[in-house]
């Protein structure tokens, strides 16, 4: 069986910066891949590539056997791969139900708009924002804004759910239940892509994880394995408490 | 001498007051992201303040520009804090609109003033003569003067503290804060000194034409062209895009009917817009 | 599906009522106010499908009234064409010119759109004024006579009079419609914010190309019907700049977004400014007074008259829409 | 009881005598602002004399009755979008018997559409457009010689200086000159001047040097054109300014204001087709001579009357004689009086067509043609130069 999402040889420039490098590997389906790596090594910009946002300069992007590489971001949630934001972009002015309406009506299945309110209100429950659904967006704290960011995606149905940190930014117990909210959306059939600095979190979470460094790939495995990884251990030599916390959690 | 020439010539010169007109504009809007509307009103308060000042005081009009400023710099300061100061930072529709509304009112104050009759400030330079043209003194001295401003405003921006302040905040708003500069203060400035621009360009102008209350706007859909041409925040800049804008006229009205040139300026701005839509010397506007 | 929202129900009862009052008792003089209430609500409400539900700020709104006016009165007098069918194929062809228009400018967003908006409003003008089959700057008229295909002069007023209240209730209830569906609700979502929306799979450049063409249609009809009924048109009528603005302070005065915004701000600013234009006194400060207006309403309640309203009851929401 | 029925009948004839001095409401709208107000104001004063004259003198008295004129007016912004606003309010609330036309030819174009779909009377100045005239109007009456007739009193007397001339025509893009200068672009062939150069300007150029230049390029010397008062003054200051060598420069509307004498040594030379000029000698069969409105009118605004104020006047004295003729205000009858109106007033000959395809066009009266000169003490003044035989001064040929 092929990969849901392959990704081979993906580079992408800004002017003189190479911001993401010749990056290849594959996310099979049911998994949770973790995507890991220091600020700035290029980690939203590859989710931008994968999910249409930007054009790769090279390399190409295959998704569920067909190749979506360079296909607008609106098409490519038609195909069946949503995304969150790192930075929440809630529509303000909306309600919570018309926020991930939107997701629905505009998703995979491309509901109508009373087909899409029913999933709407389903998908609000699901993460918690059910008696919320009717005041508006720009209400919210942000860890109910980070849950709105999944509830949109998810009321897309996708086959591949892209975070984009979800955890970042909340409290332990936020934190708890997301992780949470992420492993039923994989034992609901949903594959994840994600991308995390909380090094438990996404240590326990991930199935395997991709390591990136200055745009490039330094390693791909199983979280212990990774963590093993000298060239990882290397990348991470700038903050020793990472690197600390990496083998912790690997012992653990 | 050519007719080509010559209109080329004639072009240069008005071009340059063009390009003086947008520097207020490319100011405010690079400096606080705000597009103001009132820029058009403003050039012709300028023009009438010339036609007042010189009525009472008859002599070289030129020395009129600099009570002129100074009347624009009070006039900025009062409309940045009236319209602008509540808005800077909201979406930009709304420091349209409320600039559109201020402009609204100084034009119906205008007109209940001065009716939308034209204006005249009865005063001649001598011109120089080449051949059969003749390109009258006043335009050849308000194109020096906008020289002589672009240069004291780039000598502003870039060599005093002030100056550079305004171009940290214009850079930065919440870093320039972090080093301790105001930007309130800094925001007021820059708007009265925007203001005070568009005004005295407006008052060059009356020296080379006749006005109504409504001549503004001509000016301020030209500064429009300008900025968009030029960039944001570059005196010079704006003065080079303001000369080819009348190059532009100069060179193609000898071959078309002079009724063509708005549809082809229009078209310009509207391709220079989609073609550059940061300004063709770039500044990335928030996005 | 839109019949069973009340607000449809309530703009066919003000479309009643502008046709009752006036007939009631003959009374032009009031059917020639209402005429001009009617237009300013045609612009604002179809002004309000970008503005309000899209975030697209259209300075240059105008020129699809006025090329509709042109269009449909170049097809009636000199292609001699039936009045309807004229403005149907000025709507067409307007709408035409818009989508070709968004192709160039609707890639720009917010205020570099709204500068491109006046560039195009501007452009249009200039080729309109140059432009020979139009009469140039000097425009086309109309013969006394065509009005006899209507029964007469008398007769043809309050026909183009009904017809525009047609218009006029059409735009509202595209408004109703547009915002109670799939499609309106993929314009609030690039108005809330353009990059989350086509993330979530809203085809933004398509989404927008429509609604900047829809929002032509309906204004270049009535532009046909209103210099039908003037007996000419010009450029400097057909595309003047400050009621393309005015069209932008009606909105924010009623309160962008809602359909009742749009009509209560073109009704009452339409209203204000006739009064003020009539009475001696003020005639000189109807702009100081508008431009006041929007300022408070800009800096103190964005959300303009029906903004305030829904404050006040929140769920009359659901019925004014 | 006798005493009280005298009484009573004191009090029905008082009533009666009250009820036979009654009022005629004449509706129009002025451009207070916007481009047109100069103009507009003058046209605007003509009105207003007459009224003053009229009431002072007690009204019009036809059939028995006594009129007193009132106004009903309002601000047009010099925007036909607000004409037929105003005009449907003034026909329907204001109840006005009679109408006069804004000023322009495309604001009174819209009224027209209004005054004829209520059947009422207008009478025009300032508006020497004649398509409107040919639309088949039944109430429309001109009081200016039509639009072809402006340019052909500055051809003729050129002709009469400098057959070989080299001429020019650069004139605002808008119906009245372009109605002008169409009809003498083919007239000034036909008396064999070489037309060098033709060009449109839009309505509010404020910046004439591109075709200056092209003017001087093109080498005439006899420049013919303009439009109204903003861009027709500003157009002579530039060519002053760019010491454009004409020997005739002819501009239309403008230099007929008084106004004109502001532009100083520029003014100089300029010539003007006029309606009407005070130095103008005919012989009134009606109404006021010559002297005495400009006398009267120079007492009550501190300026000479121009054309536009002629014209309006004039309007004010033919609509009065077709009253009196009529013996009343209904319409049907006044029409007919208008109809068969030929009569010379100090304004000149008036006369309407009556042919169904441009009835109400001026054919009765004809232009002569007004030229700023300095007199001996060096004071701007306005001569009539053409026709030759009601000329107050020698036509100056060449002006520079």
């Amino acid at each position: 069986m092929s990969a849901l999402l392959e990704v081979s040889g993906v580079s992408k420039r800004f002017g003189g910066l190479l911001a993401v490098s010749d990056v290849t590997f594959n996310l099979d389906e049911g998994e949770i891949l973790g995507l890991i790596g220091p600020n700035g090594a290029g980690k939203t910009t590859l989710f931008n590539i994968v999910n249409g946002v930007y054009k790769p300069d090279g390399g190409t992007i295959r998704f569920q056997g067909r190749n979506i590489t360079g296909i607008s971001p609106d098409k490519v949630v038609h195909r069946g791969m949503a995304r969150t934001h790192q930075i929440v972009k809630p529509l303000n002015d909306l309600t919570l139900l018309d926020n991930v309406t939107v997701g629905a009506c505009f998703g995979r299945e491309y509901l109508d708009l009373k087909g899409a309110r029913a999933v709407a209100l389903e998908v609000l429950q699901q993460v918690g924002l059910g008696k919320r659904a009717h005041m508006l967006a720009r209400s919210l704290t942000i860890a109910g804004k980070k849950r709105l960011e999944v509830a949109r995606a998810l009321a897309a149905k996708p086959k591949l759910l892209l975070l984009d940190e979800v955890l970042a930014g909340l409290n332990p117990s936020e934190v708890g239940q997301m992780i949470d909210l992420v492993r039923k959306i994989r034992d609901g059939g949903v594959s994840v892509f994600m991308i995390e600095h909380l090094m438990q979190a996404i240590m326990s979470l991930s199935d395997r994880i991709v390591v990136l460094n200055l745009g490039r790939k330094l390693a791909e495995g199983p979280p212990d394995e990774v963590v093993h990884n000298s060239d990882v251990v290397e990348a991470y030599l700038g903050f020793p408490d990472i690197v600390d916390k990496l083998t912790r959690t690997a012992q653990a | 001498m050519s007719g080509v020439l010559a209109s080329m010539i004639d072009g240069v010169l008005v071009g340059a007051v063009y390009g003086l007109a947008a520097m207020g504009l490319s100011l405010i809007w690079g400096v606080m992201d705000v597009i103001n509307l009132t820029h058009g009103a403003m050039i012709a308060l300028g023009m009438f303040a010339m036609y007042l000042l010189y009525t009472l005081h008859a002599g070289t009009a030129y020395l009129l520009l600099l009570p002129v400023m100074g009347v624009g710099l009070l006039l900025g300061i009062m409309v940045y804090w009236m319209s602008v100061h509540r808005v800077v930072g909201r979406p930009m529709l709304m420091s349209l609109l409320s600039t559109f509304a201020v402009n609204m009112m100084v034009i119906g104050i205008g007109t209940a003033i001065w009716s939308t009759s034209p204006y005249n400030v009865n005063y001649s330079v001598q011109g120089l003569t080449l051949g059969a043209y003749t390109f009258t003194g006043n335009h050849i001295a308000a194109a020096l003067a906008a020289l002589l401003i672009a240069l004291a405003l780039q000598w502003f921006l870039y060599r005093t503290r002030t100056g550079k302040a305004i171009r940290a905040v214009a850079d930065n708003r919440e870093a320039a804060e972090l080093m301790g500069i105001s930007s309130t203060a800094i925001l007021t400035i820059a708007f009265a000194i925007g203001i005070a621009l568009a005004m005295t360009s407006g008052a060059l102008v009356s020296t080379l034409f006749p006005f109504t209350i409504l001549s503004g706007a001509t000016y301020q859909l030209k500064s429009f062209v300008v900025t968009i041409l030029a960039g944001l925040g570059k005196p010079f800049g704006a003065l080079i895009a303001g000369v080819l804008l009348g190059l532009l006229e100069g060179v193609v009205t000898p071959f078309i009917a002079v009724s063509w040139i708005p549809l082809i300026e229009f078209g310009l701005f509207v391709v220079a817009l989609v073609a550059f839509p940061q300004g063709i010397f770039g500044k990335r506007a928030a996005a | 599906m839109i019949l069973r929202r009340p607000f449809f129900w309530i703009i066919l009862a003000i479309a009643a009522l502008f046709i009752y009052l006036p007939l009631h008792g003959n009374n032009v003089s009031l059917r020639e106010d209402l005429i001009l209430v009617a237009i300013a609500i045609i612009l604002a409400s179809n002004l309000n499908l970008m503005i309000g539900y899209t975030g697209y700020v259209n300075f240059g709104h105008i020129v699809f009234y006025g090329l509709g006016g042109y269009v449909g009165l170049y097809l009636a007098t000199v292609r001699g064409l039936n009045l309807v069918a004229a403005a149907l194929i000025a709507g067409v062809v307007v709408s035409l010119c818009a989508f070709l228009f968004g192709l160039a400018i609707l890639r720009l967003r917010g205020a570099y759109f709204a500068l491109a908006t006046i560039g195009i409003l501007q452009a249009v003008q200039s080729f309109v004024s140059n432009f020979d089959p139009w009469g140039r700057s000097t425009g086309m008229y109309l013969s006394f006579e065509s009005y006899q295909s209507l029964g007469g002069a008398m007769h043809a007023l309050w026909v183009t009079y009904y017809l525009i209240i047609g218009v006029m209730a059409l735009s509202m209830i595209l408004s109703l419609a547009v915002k109670n569906s799939k499609f309106g609700l993929g314009l609030f979502a690039i108005r809330e914010d353009e990059d989350a929306a086509v993330v979530l799979g809203v085809n933004a450049t398509v989404y927008k190309s429509i609604v900047y063409s829809v929002s032509a249609f309906l204004p270049a009809v009535a532009g046909t019907f209103m210099f039908y009924k003037n007996g000419m048109i010009d450029p400097s009528i057909a595309f003047e700049y400050m009621l393309s603005l005015e069209g932008i302070v009606m909105l924010m005065l009623g309160g962008q977004g809602a359909v009742m915004g749009a009509a209560l701000g073109a009704g009452l600013y339409e209203k204000l400014r006739s009064y003020l234009l009539t009475s001696p006194k003020l005639s000189d400060f109807h702009l100081v007074i508008a431009g006041g207006l929007l300022l408070l309403v800009v800096l103190f309640a964005p959300g303009g008259l029906m903004g305030w309203f829904y404050r006040l009851l929140p769920r009359a929401r659901e019925v004014v829409e | 009881m006798k005493q009280l029925a005298l009484i009573g009948l004191i009090l029905l004839c008082l009533a009666d005598m009250a009820f036979a001095q009654q009022t005629i409401t004449i509706g129009f709208t002025v451009s207070k602002t916007g481009a047109l107000n100069v103009d507009s104001l003058e046209q605007y004063r003509g009105f207003e004399l007459w009224r003053d004259q009229v009431n002072a003198a007690g009204g019009i008295k036809a059939g028995g009755k006594i009129y007193k004129i009132q106004f009903a007016s309002y601000d047009d912004e010099s925007n036909s979008k607000r004409v037929q606003q105003l005009y449907t309010r003034m026909i329907l609330q204001d109840k006005a018997d009679f109408l006069f036309s804004p000023y322009s030819s495309p604001l009174t174009a819209t009224a027209a559409v209004v005054t004829e779909q209520y059947g009422k009377i207008m009478l025009t100045s300032g508006a020497a457009e004649g398509k409107t005239y040919t639309l088949g109007n039944h109430y429309l009456y001109q009081m200016f010689a039509p639009a072809p007739e402006y340019l052909k009193v500055a051809l003729d007397s050129l002709k009469s200086k400098d057959p070989k001339a080299t001429v020019a025509f650069v004139y605002e893009d808008a119906s009245f000159s372009v109605a002008v200068v169409t009809p003498a672009k083919a007239y000034a062939q036909q008396l064999g001047f070489n037309v060098v150069f033709s060009e449109a300007y839009a309505p509010n150029t404020t910046d004439f040097s591109a075709i200056i230049d092209k003017v001087i390029a093109s080498k005439a010397t006899v420049l013919l054109g303009g439009g109204h008062y903003a861009d027709g003054s500003t157009l002579a200051r530039q060519l002053y300014g760019h010491k454009v060598p004409l020997k005739m420069l002819t501009l239309l509307v403008a230099p007929d204001s008084p106004q004109w004498v502001e532009l100083g040594d520029a003014a100089i030379g300029v010539t003007v087709p006029s309606q009407w000029a005070p130095q103008s000698t005919f012989k009134a069969q009606y109404g006021p001579s010559g002297a005495d409105f400009a006398k009267a009118y120079a007492a009550k605004y501190n300026t000479p009357p121009s054309y536009e104020s002629a014209g309006g006047y004039g309007c004010g004295m033919i609509l009065q004689r077709a009253i009196e003729q009529a013996g009343g205000v209904d319409t049907a009858k006044v029409a007919d009086a208008l109809n068969a109106t030929d009569i010379t007033t100090f304004y000149g000959r008036t006369k309407f067509s009556t042919a169904a395809n441009e009835h109400g066009l001026q054919v009765g009266h004809s232009m002569i043609l007004a030229q700023w000169q300095k007199d001996k003490s060096g004071k701007l003044t306005k001569e009539v130069v053409w026709p030759l035989p009601n000329k107050s001064a020698n036509p100056l040929y060449p002006i520079r």
